[in-house]
């Protein structure tokens, strides 16, 4: 169980509306991701959720009960924070045993949770090492580990990988995923990072000072972005925006190409450009095309290899039906 | 010339102090004051001294360092004073506390002895009268007589403060009224007799019944603002009470006191004791014309009239010169008389009933005597306070005492 | 923790708080306000507490028998001198220990302190006799040398604490932009320490500035801080309650300002290192 | 951070600290070394030639001598106790918020800038004195017979002295390690179920840890050497005899500099055994 | 001018040795990148070039003269720190005069060469500001700038972006890019992100424990690894390694196929297996596919999306002329 319901949940401090009233619902079981700009509310929407926070105006219910003022250790929630939050001063194995000691859980129960949750999370050989004993990956999991044991009804995520390198990060958040896989429970997950989105997420609600601007699975948001906040900060690289005469020729304020839908060629093609900095990483070319008379630089993704350099000039195809377009006030027009 | 003089904090000194304009004036000098408590005084200027820091130009220090520092040719004979000076008019006992071998080493600035203080008004409200040289026995029936612990008045205020300057002054000097003595003529500590018994456990019982609260923390000045309280119905003690206790602006019982000579048993010692304060130069001072005519300021006849012109007869210092309590004026202070009484009754150099080694009444003249003494103070006070009997005091008093004297080689 | 803290809550927080810190505080109130009563009425039975005619007189008797100014003087030039030299010769050492560390700077450290713990009566004599010997005693500079050495173990610790958390990059960084290690010390590290330093200057201030063995065994006259002019009150004849407290007010009065004034910066500054 | 210049330039910086540090242990420790195996009697005449261990030897055997170390141990012992404990409530009591916390936190730390003479003093004389006090009036207010504080309770009234003096040290520093503890820490264990007591329990009191250490090891340096406090109370009389206040008796007052020095070489083994137990528990709590 | 040479330098720290004897030659002018796991010896090899640290042996040339012994401030070189080591109690101007005033360049000097830096890294409005004001990217730039005005002969960079959110790393990636596009000066950068190392580099340098694996281009590095280390640490997804039976059919002890060099039917092909995890970002789609009878699970990529999901059977195929093979020191065979 963990459905978690938003009803025009507001938060302010002193006079700064951080999140303006809003609705949302998580449903149980389901993979949430908070997204957007930093400063944009995520954490704090999470804190409110967690009870960390008290809400200004609004209702927060958890499976169906109102939980607006239930303190946080009553939440039946577990949350895991971007810094980890370890007691420094506990084994790996206290800091886990910690949330069943103060649910006075019997002994024995807790023995069998945490040599579970050791197992599962590949821990059992750091069990009896202080957290600052532990690399940043290990804390990571003993973090989650401390929050499995208390089987919550849901999972709250602030950031959890944003310390780590980019080789852990990636593996993490595999981890994660395949435990959701596993236990079905509710997670809620902020990150700023829109390929942890991408990729966790069953769905996204993409964040901007407070407002929710989308909410969707990852690749309505990839395909169908509200406006043009979500198109570009979905995708990488960022979908190229042009305004200007090129849109007006479809009768829009703007048009949007992602990187990946411009078909490149060195003969011909509907645009031409000087290629700027051209990035070779194997798998994939990034080139930034300058001076194409469309405004800003354009940045186009080329599976494979090319060999272009420095100054060439090359000839740019957008993708017709990938063209995204949108009106005055930036908004989707289809 | 600038001259550095230590002295204690005293009002006698701090007098002193305010006056030193009239001495830059006659001579010219400048004089820089270090005035410290005494005990942190005496401290200072044993280490100062003993080292030949020469950090100071004249010392005030007392008529138990006088004689052990010129036998060890640290002070500078002061025998060159001019006629005017009049070194005769003296107090013997004090120029005979302050020689060695009959050569003046400190000139006493002021002296005194110890004598009883007591309530006129509480005497006659419990029917008794004080006879001039009243016994231990009387002085113990008034004091219990005129205790009244629920109006807050005690009937006798005694030394309880450990320090040999402090109980074991007054305590000496008693115990030589029940015919005790601090060693026999071989140097032998003396605790262990029968005299020393009877008068700490005559002094224990008196205090508990008929003394203040927290007795054992009680000096001179303690004791002092609780007569001058009204909470004391006799107090002996120094002589140079006498002024405090009967002036009006610091005392609420200024016109309520009289006095008596310290009290006897019978045995042909009273339990006053002798004391003065003295400036001393030390030797190796570049000073020392200047601060030969410091002293000479200081101590002579015309510092006591100018004391005189600006603060009053009661105010001059007293117990040094004979010449003072010849002088019509001094006459009509009411303690005048007694004062020289009891400075005359005390005898330094045959200070008890049995023959001692020592000079000195309320102490020995020996260097290792004020560790000792403080430390036995301390076994007295804790005696007192009732943390151990009078018996565990001596014995522990006799052992450490000895202790030490073998210590240093006697 | 940004819940809205009831204010029953908060009440009762204050409440406590202001009885206790008035409680801590009293003794000194106490003296204050009784360097401002009479003798009879600073003894007076039962206490009064403020409806008492204020007077002045005994800060005027203090005054007229003690130069409050020279003792005053002293102890500023003494504290301040010898916090001063300590910091100067103690810069360099913390900066070896932080950033050179050897397998022996914790010992050196810990023998540094160690040295704090020769009991100063044991060594009077000693140092008395080499005082002498140098021809330092009664003079402010020797008192300065003296409080610099016992304070000094505390000061090299303390810069130590606070330039450890002063990254290394940083001071590498300068040591690639050219800078030798003057410049290094100078221009980066000592600027950039300048709240731990204040922090420590004023912990060191307050210890010498209320140091009483050495102060009042060292000097006579012309050297005398204001620990030698409290120990000159500290039993006259008479009642003295009032002036004992003009004296100790007069004494502690500066100190207790200057400590006032600068209390965010040794609140946020006295960590030892308690704090990583 | 460590080339071979870096490393020299080291030594040379470290070199005045340590060399002064080292002469002011060093050439009175040796000084008082030498005095300790002579008869030295400043008032006799100064130096009366050796005698062995004889110094030492009396040092020990005097009666004052064990009731001395018990004393200062008591005494360090007692302070420290009631400094961090009410150090430890007073920092979080502090740490909540407030109104005008900044000015109860001046009045907190107050104690700590008056010197130690005038703390005696106007303890003893203003709170202490059995007939004056005020202590004595509260007593007297509620019927009681007034204490004699500094007879009857010399010891206790002499930590309650020294404590009120390093209270706000203590709290100071556990302030600000209070202020350090991360929050989300606390959050962590709020969400884990751990009440405001096992909070402080689990969480607060161990992320004191290192402070707390640091506070021992600095008061018991200052404290092993508290002197004025004694004088100017009871002079070591009642059971307040430190092993500090001894010496000084020994020097001073029986002036007696070789039994003194003899008794300050013990002082200096007293110190040191008391300085490896800290420095076992600080250095291991310094790494950490 | 900035040719740097390494021969037989061997770094000790005590008894370990974290640089054995170890030979390197960057010429001038060029990008050089030290990529390598955690701890391997990157920035130790770094501050030996700067001369932070001493080497334990051999002997460090620049510019042809023996510069082992030369303090750092000597060597004309600059540096650029991870944490970016800016001095917070100065402006950003004062920054970045500093290394001017300690080589006491004329007061006039410095001006004109401050307004330089500031104009081409877009600070010329923060040169008033203390470092603490100034946002990740904008310190990166000045720390840039503090090493620009001194016209050091060669740059070195310790991980320069590694404190910036994923965002500004791109962007920054690209402007240090373009500054020795612009320059022309020798840079030597060290980073563990194998997408810096790809996209900046003139050469790469892979370090494993100290000891250099492989130097060449990027794309050198990409399409003809040297050892398996090599091939698995370069390129993202990562390569996968097939050991046994599989291999043995191409008569190597292991064989590498990258995830972009495997098609993928839903009917048939070579391999088989179930998809774990599919990460959908919408231009690519990851998928993780386990119990394929080749060891360990295969990561495969593919272009814009395809619907699959967790539990669906899948055919793979592999390009074979993208196979790599390994001997059983795991070195290369062509
Ligand atoms: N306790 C607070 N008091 C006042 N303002 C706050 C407080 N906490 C957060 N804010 C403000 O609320 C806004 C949202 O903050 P929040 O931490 O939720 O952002 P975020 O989306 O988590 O950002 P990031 O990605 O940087 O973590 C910010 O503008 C922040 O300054
Ligand atoms: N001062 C030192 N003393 C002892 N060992 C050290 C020291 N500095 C680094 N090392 C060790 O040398 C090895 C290489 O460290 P280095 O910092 O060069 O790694 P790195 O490749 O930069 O790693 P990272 O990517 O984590 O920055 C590590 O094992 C490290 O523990
Ligand atoms: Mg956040
Ligand atoms: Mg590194």
């Amino acid at each position: 169980m963990g459905r978690i319901v938003l009803e025009k949940v507001q938060k302010k401090f002193g006079d700064v509306e951080v999140i303006p009233p809003l609705d949302l619902t998580i449903e149980d079981g389901e993979f949430t991701v908070f997204v957007g700009p930093s400063g944009c509310g995520k954490s704090t929407l999470l804190r409110l959720i967690a009870g960390l926070e008290d809400t200004t105006d609004g209702i927060i219910k958890i499976d169906d009960a109102d939980a607006t003022h239930v303190p946080p250790a009553k939440r039946g929630l577990a949350m895991v924070f971007q810094s980890y939050a370890l007691y420094p001063h506990m084994s790996v194995r206290k800091n886990i045993a910690f949330p069943m000691k103060m649910a006075k859980v019997p002994e024995d129960e807790q023995v069998r949770r945490i040599d579970a949750a050791a197992a599962a999370l590949n821990l059992t050989d750091y069990l009896d090492r202080k957290p600052g004993q532990l690399s940043g990956g290990q804390r990571q999991r003993v973090a989650i580990g401390r929050s499995i044991v208390r089987e919550p009804s849901a999972f709250l995520f602030d950031e959890p990988l944003s310390n780590l390198d980019a080789a852990l990060r990636v593996g993490m958040r595999l981890e994660i995923s395949e435990l959701h896989e596993r236990l079905k429970t509710t997670m809620v997950y902020v990150t700023h990072d829109q390929v942890e989105a991408m990729t966790m997420a069953d769905k996204i609600v993409v964040l901007r000072a407070g407002f929710i601007e989308q909410v969707g699975s990852p690749l309505e948001l990839y395909h169908k972005p509200r406006n043009e906040f979500v198109a570009g900060f979905i995708g990488s690289p960022k979908m190229n925006i042009i305004k200007g005469d090129e849109a007006q020729k479809h009768g829009v304020q703007a048009i949007g190409i992602r990187p990946e839908h411009i078909d490149v060629s060195t003969k011909e093609g509907m645009w031409s450009g000087r290629v700027g900095v051209a990035e070779h990483l194997g798998s994939d070319t990034f080139i930034h095309v300058h001076d194409t008379g469309l405004g800003d630089m354009i940045t186009v993704r080329i599976s494979g290899d090319i060999s272009v350099k420095h100054g060439d000039t090359i000839f740019l195809t957008p993708q017709m039906d990938q063209l995204h377009k949108f009106d005055e006030q930036g908004l989707r027009i289809e | 010339e600038t001259l550095t003089i230590a002295t204690v904090n005293n009002g006698d000194m701090i007098r002193m102090q305010k006056l030193t304009g009239d001495f830059t004036k006659k001579t010219g000098h400048e004089v820089e004051w270090v005035t410290l408590e005494e005990n942190v005084l005496r401290q200072r200027v044993t280490t100062d001294i003993s080292a030949k820091g020469g950090q100071f130009d004249i010392m005030t220090i007392g008529m138990y360092e006088t004689p052990i520092w010129a036998k060890n040719g640290w002070l500078v004979a002061l025998d060159d004073f001019s006629a005017d000076y009049d070194t005769d008019d003296i107090l013997p006992a004090m120029r005979g506390g302050l020689s060695l071998d009959g050569t003046l080493y400190a000139a006493p600035f002021y002296g005194e002895s110890s004598m009883i203080m007591y309530r006129t008004d509480l005497m006659e409200a419990a029917g008794l009268e004080m006879p001039e040289a009243p016994t231990w026995d009387f002085v113990a029936k008034a004091a219990r007589a005129m205790t009244d612990k629920d109006k807050e008045i005690y009937g006798i205020c005694l030394r309880g403060k450990a320090g040999w300057g402090e109980n074991m002054a007054f305590l000496t000097a008693t115990s030589n009224a029940f015919g005790a003595r601090w060693f026999d003529e071989n140097w032998k500590p003396q605790f262990d007799s029968e005299e020393w018994a009877t008068t700490l456990n005559f002094y224990i019982n008196l205090m508990t019944e008929a003394g203040p609260p927290g007795a054992s923390n009680n000096g001179f000045n303690e004791n002092l603002s609780l007569f001058q309280q009204g909470k004391c119905g006799m107090w002996i003690d120094a002589t140079v009470a006498a002024s405090f206790v009967t002036n009006p602006k610091d005392s609420t019982v200024a016109d309520k006191v009289g006095f008596a000579l310290a009290p006897d048993t019978g045995l042909g010692k009273r339990g006053n004791w002798l004391w003065a304060w003295a400036l001393g130069i030390p030797a190796g001072t570049q000073k020392e014309a200047a601060a030969k005519e410091f002293i000479q300021w200081a101590t002579s006849k015309e510092y006591i009239e100018l004391v005189a012109a600006n603060e009053g007869w009661a105010n001059v210092p007293p117990g040094a010169r004979t010449s003072l309590y010849e002088n019509e004026n001094y006459k009509s202070v009411p303690f005048a008389e007694m004062t020289l009484k009891s400075i005359l009754s005390a005898d330094p150099n045959n200070p008890t009933v049995k023959p001692v080694p020592y000079v000195g009444v309320q102490f020995a003249a020996i260097p290792e005597f004020a560790g000792i003494a403080t430390q036995v103070g301390q076994e007295f006070s804790a005696a007192l306070a009732g943390q151990q009997t009078a018996e565990e005091a001596l014995a522990k008093a006799q052992a450490l005492t000895a202790d030490e004297m073998e210590a240093a080689g006697y | 923790m940004a819940r809205a803290v009831t204010n029953q809550r908060k009440i009762i927080n204050t409440a406590a708080a202001w009885a206790i810190g008035l409680l801590i505080f009293f003794p000194i109130l106490w003296t204050i306000l009784t360097s401002f009563k009479t003798e009879a009425t600073a003894i007076a039975d039962p206490p009064v507490f403020l409806a008492f005619d204020w007077t002045l007189e005994n800060y005027s008797a203090v005054m007229e028998r003690s130069n409050y100014m020279r003792f005053l003087w002293n102890s500023v030039i003494i504290a301040g001198g010898s916090t001063v030299l300590g910091i100067i010769i103690a810069i360099p050492a913390a900066w070896s220990m932080a950033f050179v560390p050897s397998k022996w700077t914790k010992d050196i450290l810990l023998w540094m302190l160690s040295t704090k713990m020769l009991p100063a009566v044991g060594v009077l004599y000693p140092i008395y006799l080499i005082f002498i010997k140098m021809g330092l005693l009664d003079t402010k500079i020797g008192l300065m040398i003296v409080l610099m050495l016992i304070n000094l173990p505390i000061i090299v610790w303390m810069l130590f604490t606070y330039f450890k958390e002063i990254p290394g990059e940083i001071l590498e960084a300068a040591r690639m932009d050219g800078a030798g290690l003057k410049e290094e010390v100078i221009y980066i590290l000592t600027p950039m320490a300048i709240p731990g330093i204040a922090s420590t200057l004023l912990l060191n201030v307050i210890l010498a500035w209320n140091e009483a063995f050495w102060t009042l065994n060292l000097t006579a006259a012309k050297a005398a801080p204001l620990t030698a002019f409290i120990a000159s009150y500290s039993s006259p004849e008479g009642l003295f309650y009032a002036k004992l407290s003009a004296a100790s007010t007069m004494a502690i009065a500066p100190i207790l300002i200057l400590g006032w004034f600068s209390q965010k910066q040794l609140v946020s500054g006295l960590t030892f290192g308690a704090v990583k | 951070m460590a080339t071979q210049q870096s490393r020299s330039a080291a030594r040379i910086m470290m070199a005045p600290a340590v060399i002064l540090l080292l002469g002011w242990m060093l050439v009175p420790l040796i000084m008082t070394l030498t005095f300790s195996f002579k008869k030295y009697l400043p008032l006799r005449g100064g130096d009366l030639g050796w005698v062995g261990f004889d110094n030492y030897v009396r040092f020990v055997t005097s009666s004052a001598f064990w009731p001395s170390v018990l004393t200062t141990l008591i005494i360090v012992g007692g302070v420290l106790i009631i400094t961090i404990v009410l150090g430890v409530l007073l920092a979080v009591l502090l740490n909540q918020p407030m109104w005008g916390q900044g000015i109860v936190r001046i009045l907190v730390i107050a104690p700590f800038f008056v010197m130690p003479t005038v703390t005696a003093l106007v303890w003893k004389n203003m709170f202490m004195d059995p007939v004056n006090g005020l202590l004595a009036h509260i007593w007297k207010f509620f019927g009681a017979e007034p204490m004699v504080w500094l007879t009857e309770a010399s010891l206790q009234s002499i930590i309650l002295i020294v404590s009120w003096q390093w209270l706000p040290f203590a709290t100071l520093i556990l302030l600000t390690a209070i202020q350090s503890l991360d929050s989300e820490q606390l959050e962590a264990s709020e969400m884990d179920g751990a009440s405001p007591l096992a909070r402080f329990g689990y969480i607060i009191l161990p992320h004191l840890g290192r402070a707390i250490t640091i506070v021992l090891l600095i008061q018991t340096i200052f404290l092993l050497s508290i002197f004025a406090e004694i004088y100017v109370t009871t002079q070591g009389a009642f059971g307040t005899k430190t092993l500090t206040y001894l010496i000084f008796q020994r020097v001073l007052e029986s002036q007696n500099v070789g039994l003194g020095s003899a008794g300050g070489v013990y002082a200096i083994i007293l110190a040191n055994i008391v300085a490896i137990f800290l420095m076992r528990i600080v250095g291991k709590n310094l790494d950490a």
